[in-house]
């Protein structure tokens, strides 16, 4: 089973990529975007048939080690 | 004295370090990433470097290693804990020291000599910075923002666990000064005990005045002093 | 599968290359056999444009342990010390994806270091960019230095020095040249050629996988319209991977176990199985059951010619396996025993036992073509003299402008991103003549740069080959090293022209004799041919690498000026060449007329006695007159010092734009305090060397006569500017 | 209006992050999870009402700016 996660910077956090990202897509003249956010993405490949317990492990993962919870939160969806 | 350096696969300025040390007279063993228990030792440090390529996050999965185990219960029965650049990184993600280290704020990787002010000389890392306020050190970093909530900066600052400010050469710490965007110009920092100390500069780059500094000397010269 | 004319195109192999294919292997190649022949004979790998060109280079002395046909060249230090080094272009891929092409580049020169046993201690670069305001710049310079930073910084090896120019001759064809430098004892250096029959074959590193298929025969092509769709995929580089292969490496060197070793570049598992082989005179099988796949159902032509990164192949001694394969698990990385040695002279290559492969090595290597292709010496550039009013500009204005054009800026935005202090023994930083580097834990250390000038080269090949390798040897001598020998990068456009074969063969002509002269061999370099795209090509750009000795650290020379009142020479003839000079292209928008000419006996004879000069600790400061002239060359010193200059000089027979502008070569500033003035002026004096004593330093100001009066903050803002305004930074 | 990209290395291109991932999971204890793949999420605020525009703004972006066609994929999703 495929699951994934994203995994992103929470807001009171400084997002210095998605400024940049913003700024050039300013430059390139498009005037009608507000703000971007860049954050990580995660897809990861189970071996699990039951929908729940990916979900769970995936859960487990995201605390345990791809989101720094002091800055970062994540959310996840099965494929 | 006696010291370990953690080698983690990506550490690349763990051969610098143990320069340094044996410059300094301090008994240094180099201890692989995967080894269980820490050697006797006073003094434990956390390289510079990319270990695991600082895929994912700096510094994340090298807390993940099982000698960190070793290295937290060694902290806490009040061992000496150097951790420089990739180490403070590490530091971070095991929790034995606060915050996080975000991307320098312009997204790039900046090498160069910084100044920094002493802040804290009162600890067993930076005795002989007394009387020195202004020192210069060389930085090399991608990921040296510090970040923490405004409750622990706070706590940092009133308990005085700012080991090191980015300054100017008249010792302003101002966003001029700032390399990297750090909240309150934080280049270094102690745990509440003062025997954990991660910093971002390199002390052990600035060893040889035929190099560009040796600024660094005093840090090992401290910790030789205090055993 | 029958072999049609177009899949014959497709592989870039022409018909009568075919059918020379025929004639040597007795048949009908299998595609199998096609891609491989492909693979070996494009120009990338053949060199069958250049060969016959790079057999004239001087690449031998008493210093040269391994000239060019190894990964790397070698010269001796003293003390059983020896350095590795060569360079390398990565220009195509680059291009397409500016951070992982130019990462790559780094970590595929850096293999090609340890691959012979060296520790890499530095790596350099040349990178060339079309002009500033084309809409593919910005990102590309960006990528690109992120790409070297993000590698090098990664693996932990010093990027210590290079060069960034700007140019639209490279608006769709930039040049990525990375440069990489090791330290071996000299009784440790390991080599590629295969030695006995039935030793086991080895492959160590990351898993090969899909990509770079053909990149050996892609930076054999011009880019043309359809380029986006032929591209194949770019190669993504795993420093850290390369981290571990290096200690991996060097641990497993410390035994006595290996025969042979060589890397996995261009053209990946096929030229480094073939080269092995070939050099060893002996057959080659290989099991491809047997190698390490990332996918799933990988054919045999897409494992012999991907060009995943961070691979080696090792041949073993047999009985020495076990040994080798619980080193690279601590690291933990593939090892797989993949083949053997064989009396065949045959590459034979098996997939489930049954042979898909089995081709003379000679018909690959030595019986590749060569050819001897059509040149036309190109035409003198025309003086334009209709143009010269440019006495009625102002002095100070002019400087300005020279001074915050993007080539004249300078380039800290650069080498910032890089680390150049890790590993404790970088004594001079970017930013100088040369970069200085000690050898771990002793009193010496080595000089090294990278320089190119592509616009004398475009005005006069030959002239212009020749001022680069002199430029070179200048910037060695300025930090008080001893030149000892150079590698080589020829960037040009498509060869099958005459004109750019002309270009190509001039160039050759230049680097050999002021080589030949200077006692300053080649042993290593590259050739990138097939800069051209839509028929436009590049400039001819050879970048030189030079690497000098410094026997003693202490001695070492940097180019910032020490104290106030002390007497600032020129060394060399100031006659005031204009043409081709930063003052010409930038101010006046002259693009036109010869490249300053070389008289090597004056280089020589003048960088000797700079460097008698260093030895005997008679000055203080040495920098070299380079692109800009000697205005430019001082405001670096006094910038770098903090001190500035009041220059006092009578102007007859040449003018003061020709006497600050001028790019006449061979030229040093030196700064002589009072006490050593006598002294420096009898040695000068002694030896016909022809000097001007040009004025004072002096506090903050850099000045000339009346003329004008220059705060060196000014100058330095006006240095700096550039980069921040390109990339919008406070 | 909020629309986001999710921007992968193609399949055939080495992940070296993922790699590092994975091996750090299975030392973890996760001996399921087979594969990880680790890519970059970007989020977007875009003054637009029409989604079919909105999404042709990101396509755009993505193929001129977030997304490098020779090494990555992308797939957009409105929020
Ligand atoms: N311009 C040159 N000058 C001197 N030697 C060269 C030049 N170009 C290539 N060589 C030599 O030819 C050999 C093959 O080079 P190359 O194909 O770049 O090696 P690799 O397979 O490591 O990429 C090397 O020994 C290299 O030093
Ligand atoms: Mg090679």
């Amino acid at each position: 089973m495929k699951i994934s996660a994203i995994v992103t910077l929470k807001k009171e956090v400084l997002d210095p990529q998605g400024k940049v990202v913003n700024q050039t897509l300013k430059n390139m003249g498009y005037k009608n975007i507000n703000n971007v956010r860049q954050g990580k993405y995660f897809e990861i490949e189970i071996d699990e048939t039951n929908e729940k317990n990916a979900k769970n492990t995936m859960e487990e993962i995201c605390k345990k080690l791809l989101a720094n919870s002091i800055i970062e939160d994540f959310t996840i969806n099965l494929k | 004295m006696k010291s370990a350096v953690i080698v983690f696969p990506g550490s690349n300025c763990d051969r610098d370090i143990s320069v340094a040390l044996k410059k300094f007279q301090i008994k240094n063993e180099m201890v692989w990433h995967d080894e269980s228990d820490l050697p006797k030792s006073d003094l434990v440090v956390l390289p510079g470097g990319f270990s695991y390529g600082d895929y994912l996050r700096t510094g994340c999965i090298a807390s993940k290693s099982k000698i960190i185990n070793d290295v937290i219960k060694h902290a806490e029965k009040g061992g000496l804990v150097l951790g420089i650049c990739n180490g403070f990184q590490i530091l971070i993600e095991t929790g034995l020291l606060p915050g996080a280290l975000l991307r320098n704020k312009k997204l790039r990787f900046i090498s160069k000599n910084v100044y920094l002010k002493v802040n804290n000389v009162n600890n067993k890392f930076c005795l002989n910075y007394k009387g020195k306020k202004i020192i210069k050190l060389p930085i090399a970093h991608n990921e040296g923002n510090f970040f923490a909530q405004e409750k622990i900066l706070k706590e940092l600052e009133d308990s005085d666990l700012i080991a090191f400010k980015y300054c100017d050469v008249n010792g302003n710490t101002n966003e001029a000064s700032n390399p990297n965007g750090s909240s309150k110009n934080i280049a270094g920092i102690l745990n509440v005990n003062k025997n954990i100390l991660g910093m971002m500069p390199h002390p052990e780059r600035h060893i040889d005045p035929v190099l560009s500094g040796d600024d660094g000397s005093f840090m090992f010269e401290s910790l030789l002093k205090s055993f | 599968m029958k072999i049609s004319a177009n899949i014959i195109d497709k592989h870039g192999i022409k018909l009568n290359e075919y059918k020379k294919i025929i004639k040597l292997i007795g048949r009908e190649p299998n595609l199998l056999e096609l891609g491989i022949f492909s693979a070996m004979w494009n120009e990338h790998c053949s060199y069958k444009s250049s060969k016959k060109y790079l057999k004239t280079l001087p690449t031998k002395n008493k210093k040269v342990i391994q000239g060019p046909g190894e990964n790397a060249g070698i010269i001796d230090i003293g003390d059983n010390d020896a350095i590795v080094f060569k360079i390398e272009s990565h220009n195509h891929p680059s291009f397409i994806e500016p951070y992982q092409g130019a990462a790559t580049g780094v970590g595929g020169i850096l293999r090609d270091i340890f691959t012979m046993g060296a520790r890499p201690i530095a790596t350099l670069n040349s990178i060339h960019f079309g002009s500033h305001d084309h809409p593919k710049t910005k990102n590309l310079l960006n990528g690109v230095v992120s790409g070297i930073g993000g590698y090098g910084n990664c693996i932990g090896i010093p990027t210590v020095g290079g060069e960034v120019k700007f140019d639209s001759t490279y608006n769709e064809n930039i040049l990525v040249n990375a440069m990489a430098v090791g330290l071996v004892q000299k009784d440790k250096i390991f080599y590629s050629k295969a030695k006995g029959i039935n030793q086991p074959v080895i492959y160590v590193g990351s898993k090969t996988g899909r990509d770079g298929i053909h990149g050996a025969s892609m930076a054999s092509a011009e880019f043309d319209e359809n380029a986006e769709e032929k591209r194949p995929t770019v190669q993504v580089g795993d420093p850290f991977t390369e981290k571990l292969l290096l200690e991996a490496c060097l641990e497993l060197m410390k035994e006595n176990s290996i025969i042979s070793i060589q890397d996995m570049g261009a053209a990946g598992l096929t030229s480094s199985s073939v080269e092995m082989a070939s050099k060893g005179n002996l057959g080659i099988e290989i099991n491809l059951d047997k190698i390490p796949c990332r996918e799933e159902k990988m054919s045999p032509y897409e494992i012999m010619l991907s060009e995943s990164q961070e691979r080696m192949l090792l041949i073993l001694k047999s009985g020495e396996e076990e040994k080798a394969k619980e080193i690279f698990k601590k690291w933990n990385l593939d090892f797989s025993v993949i083949g053997k040695t064989t009396n065949t002279k045959n590459l034979i290559l098996k997939e489930s036992n049954v042979e898909v492969a089995n081709l003379p090595l000679s018909s690959l290597s030595s019986d590749a073509p060569v050819y001897n292709r059509k040149w036309k010496k190109n035409l003198e550039s025309k003086k334009n003299t209709t143009n010269k009013k440019y006495t009625s500009l102002n002095l100070e204005d002019s400087f300005k402008t020279i001074l915050k054009s993007p080539n004249n800026s300078e380039k800290s935005w650069v080498w910032e991103q890089y680390d150049h202090t890790v590993m404790g023994d970088t004594l001079q930083n970017p930013g100088g003549n040369s970069a200085v580097v000690r050898v771990h834990g002793k009193d010496k250390g080595v000089a090294l740069t990278v320089d190119s000038s592509a616009k004398y080269c475009l005005a006069n090949p030959m002239i212009g080959a020749k001022q680069v390798v002199c430029e070179t040897w200048r910037n060695l001598i300025s930090v008080g090293s001893d030149p000892i020998a150079i590698t080589n990068c020829l960037n040009f456009g498509n060869p099958e022209k005459d004109i750019i074969m002309g270009q190509f063969v001039e160039t050759i002509h230049g680097i050999s004799e002021a080589c030949k002269y200077l006692d300053f061999p080649v042993v290593s370099g590259n050739v990138s041919f097939y800069n051209e795209t839509q028929n436009n090509p590049i400039s001819p750009t050879p970048t030189i690498g030079g690497v000098g000795l410094i026997k003693n650290i202490n001695l070492t020379m940097s180019h910032s000026i020490k104290e106030i009142d002390s007497n600032i020479f020129v060394i060399g003839k100031t006659s005031g060449h204009l043409y081709q000079s930063e003052f010409f292209r930038e101010v006046m928008k002259i693009y036109d007329g010869p490249p300053p000419e070389i008289n090597l006996f004056n280089e020589k004879n003048n960088g000797l006695i700079v460097q008698k000069l260093i030895e005997n600790k008679l000055v203080n400061s040495v920098h070299d007159i380079s692109s800009g002239g000697l205005i430019i060359a001082l405001a670096e010193m006094c910038l770098s010092g903090q001190i500035g200059t009041k220059m006092k000089v009578k102007f007859n027979k040449i003018n003061p734009y020709e006497f600050l502008f001028g790019e006449d070569q061979s030229r040093y500033i030196i700064e002589v305090n009072e006490k050593n003035k006598k002294n420096v002026c009898k040695i000068l004096e002694k030896n016909s060397i022809y000097y001007d004593i040009i004025g004072k330093t002096q506090k903050e100001y850099l000045s000339l006569n009346d003329d004008f009066n220059i705060k060196l903050s000014d100058i330095k803002n006006l240095n700096s500017l550039w980069f921040k305004d390109y990339f919008k930074e406070s």
